[in-house]
């Protein structure tokens, strides 16, 4: 086992499979002398070359079409979104052709791509380069969402991404790619599908993903301290949800609190609650609740950006209400 | 009254044909114009819904241009997609099948007229939406450079044929893919049908140079325009771009000059178009012409065409019956093809 | 009192609000010469000219982006988008500039537009032109989100919306610009944040918006024969919901169904039913309902369409089944 | 090393200037340099925060092309926007207080760097998405033209000015918008700053034709090219630009060759440029250039320049004060400003 950081797990996930697979290639702005913008891509153009690490012009919607257009054909392109904002000018090729072709198709066609990059709340980093797209993402058929949130998952989660043979939206977080962590040597995969226990409990379920589990994990300790014992699961798929996880954990505590990044408004967690109160609405012992952002552009005063997004207190407030059953 | 601009006009004796290429243009043309005919009586008889966009006139350039290519090269299309599809080899009655929304349709009834795609065939798809699958196509002549450079591999030489329209000439994606296009010398042809209208905008409202061909300048590539109801021009000009894509020397734009015989779609009243323009346009007939002039060198004989006329008819016919007695696709396959395994 | 089309009503509200301020303008691909495809706004620019009736090219990102720049600068654009589906290309400009540009700028500037056009599901058009993207733009922040599903209302909403100062994204359905009804004379708005009771009930709350109003309504008389005694609300804000209208009626019914057209996932449906829970959870007599479209793009083949799409025969059902305590 | 392409010679004499003006140019471009470099001090010490792109080295493009406009003339800038602001007349402590997130910046703490706005100084923006200000922008000179052909308003004679980079200069958008913006004779001008890089990327390597002007031509526009490091020579052409726009002749493609000293942004390690690219071009600062021409022309003396340097000085000081200290946005006005009444 070694340390590693995120970002460089990242790296090591890519490095991997383009060596195992020739059809995989990295295209995006600045992948390649760059290194891509936090440097997820390091000096990979020197073992892979240009054409397999791909510069491109600063013309997101068509290099995204480009990647589908060469994942149809046989490639696996791995598209890293610089932010994962400006993906929003790939909108129609992602649902329309990377989400909705195989199917319209009439399955003539898959469409094997990796859209990665970061997402998420920065440090002050202003509306733009702070959104939250797998909100906006999530209702796209065909499209499997996913966000990584250790070294250790990033990795195997990463390369599980790139073998899959459907568009996968992967989301990383902007203030997570330095976090470092020891994770198992070689090749490993790990199932987009299921959701992570990260603490097991027995009070109330706490649902997150993405930077929200260690605001979680900052929480669950002062809640500890109090005597509390909530069980975490990071959600890692986001569309689909892995429902036999989280039905498992709600059957035991019959409490769910949802942390969320995205805005509350159409976020993930308004899909996640419904459906929880749908299939389990017998088992719950008080309504699903959500901790989301604020629905307001990401403020660039850094006061008024804590604010927007869900902070540790928020949490332990939430839950303490919930076992209280004062929600 | 004359077209807006100029037709560019082809010597058509730099291009000698043997009897059986004319008569496989021929045949490629008729196949186009009858099918589509065929399209609208089953429309209006209730066999196919939705948006339907004929091909009708236009076929000197499916024929033109498609008929250049091997099988395994690519080809792009649109919304108006079924001519492009048959050019390129999907058979007439995959295609009527998947317009009846059949489960034996290119598309398994999934896609239906603006929707068609072939693996087998290289049909990249119809794209529905104006422009978008221009950087499809794109990807796809990016993944035959990629095997070539990246790959190393010598037999890939596929050549993409990327079709749209003046309408869709407009559209930024066209625009950023001649940028990567000419930048990485992809393999691609970029095909403008200009037929003069988007829908119910004519195309000198639409653009501030109307000569498409002429924006591949800015891109340092190569630009024509071509007597699009010529199909031995729009052949002639496709074989100089298909060479230059397959050995590596990068894309070219070929703007064809044309004009649809019919409304936008089925559902197009077609009440903005001058009768003089349809009149002009419609004595360039491009089947007629070739037929004319293929008759008139004596490369083929009226009953060869004649016997053409005949067998297309068949073929269609056989397309309208096989797709009639197909089955629906099943009620539990709702959820097919949504993930690939 | 005249009987008006659906189509009609559109066309008449804009017209008046054209009249009544010089500043409202329209412009999208063929409303000028060719009237809108739907014919909305048919030989509008022989009264008003092709600058304020201005064809656009397709280009709907730029020309999106150009509305905002107007808007900020003292116009009052509507956009037609000729299906609303080709918004898609114009993710970011309605997301990042139409919904966020007031808050990111302090307030420096404000948004009035509307951006109008049939949406949903039609008859076989394909998956493409099938869209509805209330789903993918219900997160936007700083966008109000209506759906009109009468000629009466249609004309009211539409004249709200082109007065409002902030961006309205206008859904009208594909297949109700036929609709015929008699709407009052002259001038008049409707509340664009205004849920509307379509029929009072007792015993269920059904809540849905646009066509599927019509599934509702012809469900509910197959109830009521039966004896059943519904709700039926129309949304007409998709957002921000009316809540208080919505809750009057789950305090009154202790049950809901939602019918929506949206996808199931990440639907309207979805936030509804969270927004709920979380309000009403006590005054719940069983888990909120949620009946949807299939998480599929929308096949071309006529039955497979169906089956995609709510039918009148599962609202029944999902009545009986909520009022007889089977949910 | 010498630039990838040789820089336009600009002949100076061919623009008279007043000591007035000369000394308006050099305050501005004074004023855009010492800014910045308050930025970078203020932001190593902790006072802003987020990615903060400065503007080092291309003054005279901003100075050249804003100094030519009027009060209610519109600019739309990028992420790269305090300059641009700062010559629109925006005053310095409103820039600074926005980069510290306080009320009282001109985007009221809700923008930071890379979104300044002012409603009341005619700033349309700056835009964090490279290109998507180009549209908004162009939006803006479509109001004027509406006003002046829909309204009949004859004062509507305002111009605007959208500037943006190399980089962006191969996204659809720009193309969209040059299409429309010729089609409709809209007053605005587009100013290209080619500072040869988008981030880490060789604007060679991300475009066929480097020279960006050329691209104007495919829409039949005027496209210039400029030494953006010549004061001068950008004013010479945007003034002819503006003088075309205001009488409602069309627009016009700027593009000036630039450079920026430093990174990308301040968070930027600058690796990829070349030592002997930035000695060049540092030889060039237009700053320097432009006082040592004024003073040999013996337009203005040495004692002039000292005392704009000292009031530039102070002034940014004052800014500094001002921000710190202004007040916070007030917690509770969280979601104010999201819907206007
Ligand atoms: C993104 C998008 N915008 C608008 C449309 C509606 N639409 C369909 S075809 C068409 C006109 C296209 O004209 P052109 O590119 O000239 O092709 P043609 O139909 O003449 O073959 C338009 C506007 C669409 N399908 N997709
Ligand atoms: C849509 C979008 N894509 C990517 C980025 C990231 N990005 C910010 S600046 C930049 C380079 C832009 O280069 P250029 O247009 O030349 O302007 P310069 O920074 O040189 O002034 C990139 C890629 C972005 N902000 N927005
Ligand atoms: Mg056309
Ligand atoms: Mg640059």
């Amino acid at each position: 086992m070694a340390e590693m950081l995120l970002f460089n797990a990242l790296r090591a996930a890519i490095d991997e499979e383009m060596e195992r697979d020739p059809t995989v290639f990295v295209l995006g702005e600045d992948v390649g002398h760059y290194g891509g913008s936090y440097k997820v891509t390091k000096d990979l153009y020197l073992k892979y070359g240009d054409v397999r690490i791909l510069d491109t012009p600063i013309a997101e919607n068509s290099f995204t079409g480009m990647a589908v257009g060469a994942a149809m054909t046989g490639l696996r392109p791995i598209i890293e979104g610089m932010n994962m904002g400006f993906l929003l000018l790939a909108f129609n090729q992602i649902s329309n052709n990377a989400g909705m072709l195989r199917y319209t198709s009439g399955g003539n066609f898959k469409v094997p791509m990796v859209i990665r990059g970061p997402g998420g709340v920065g440090r002050q980093l202003g509306a733009e380069h702070s959104q939250r797209l797998e909100a906006y993402f999530q209702a796209v058929p065909g499209l499997k969402i996913v966000a990584c949130s250790t070294p250790k998952n990033a990795k195997g989660l990463l390369k599980a991404a790139i073998r899959d043979n459907n568009p996968v939206l992967f989301f990383e977080h902007v203030l997570l790619y330095n976090l470092k962590e020891e994770i198992p040597p070689g090749d490993y995969v790990q199932a987009l599908d299921r959701a992570e226990l990260v603490r097991p409990g027995q009070e109330v379920t706490i649902l997150t993903y993405s930077r929200m589990r260690y605001h979680c994990l900052h929480a669950v300790k002062a809640l500890e301290e109090k005597g509390y014992d909530p069980e975490i699961i990071d959600l890692i798929s986001l569309r689909p949800f892995d429902m036999e996880t989280i039905g498992a954990s709600v059957r035991k505590t019959h409490r769910v609190l949802i942390v969320e990044e995205c805005m509350r408004t159409g976020g993930i967690g308004a899909e996640l609650s419904a459906a929880i109160t749908e299939r389990f609405f017998d088992e719950l012992d008080a309504p699903v609740v959500r901790l989301s952002s604020q629905d307001v552009p990401t403020p660039y005063n850094g006061a008024l950006e804590k604010l927007t997004v869900v902070q540790p207190e928020q949490i332990i407030e939430a839950v303490e209400k919930l076992v209280h059953g004062q929600v | 009254m004359a077209p807006s601009r100029s037709l560019p006009h082809f010597d058509k004796a730099t291009l000698p044909l043997t009897s059986d290429e004319a008569l496989m243009l021929y045949e490629d043309m008729v196949l186009g114009r009858s099918f589509e005919d065929k399209c609208a009586e089953m429309y209006y008889r209730g066999k196919m819904f939705g948006f339907v966009h004929l091909y009708n006139g236009q076929e000197a350039v499916s024929t033109g241009a498609i008929k250049t290519l091997r099988p395994d090269d690519y080809v792009c299309s649109t919304y108006r997609d079924h001519v492009h599809a048959l050019s390129k080899g999907v058979p007439a009655r995959q295609v009527m099948a998947e317009l009846f929304g059949k489960a034996t349709g290119c598309s398994k009834g999934r896609g239906g007229s603006m929707h068609l795609f072939s693996a087998e065939y290289g049909l990249l798809g119809g794209f529905a939406f104006v422009a978008e699958g221009i950087p499809v196509a794109t990807g796809a002549a990016f993944q035959t450079h990629y095997r070539r450079n990246a790959l190393n591999d010598t037999s890939a030489d596929q050549v993409t044929l990327c079709f749209f329209g003046d309408g869709a000439s407009n559209n930024g994606q066209f625009f950023e893919c001649l940028n990567m296009a000419a930048l990485w010398k992809l393999p691609i042809i970029f095909v403008i049908e200009n037929n003069e209208w988007a829908i119910g905008m004519a195309h000198y409202r639409a653009t501030s140079v109307p000569e498409i061909y002429k924006k591949a300048a800015a891109f340092g590539m190569v630009g024509v325009e071509v007597d699009g109801m010529d199909v031995m021009a729009v052949r002639a000009a496709t074989l100089e771009a298909v060479q230059r894509a397959r050995c590596g020397e990068g894309p070219t734009v070929i703007e064809a000059l044309t004009y649809r015989f019919r409304g936008h779609s089925l559902a197009d009243p077609d009440e903005l178009r001058s009768r003089s323009d349809k009149e002009f346009w419609m004595s360039r007939d491009p089947i007629k012409t070739f037929a004319t002039y293929v008759l008139e060198q004596g490369i083929v004989t009226q009953a060869d065409l004649s016997a053409i006329d005949q067998k297309v008819a068949e073929l269609v016919d056989e397309a309208v019956h096989f797709a009639e007695a197909s089955p629906e696709p099943a009620p539990q396959d709702l959820h097919h093809y949504i993930y690939a395994d």
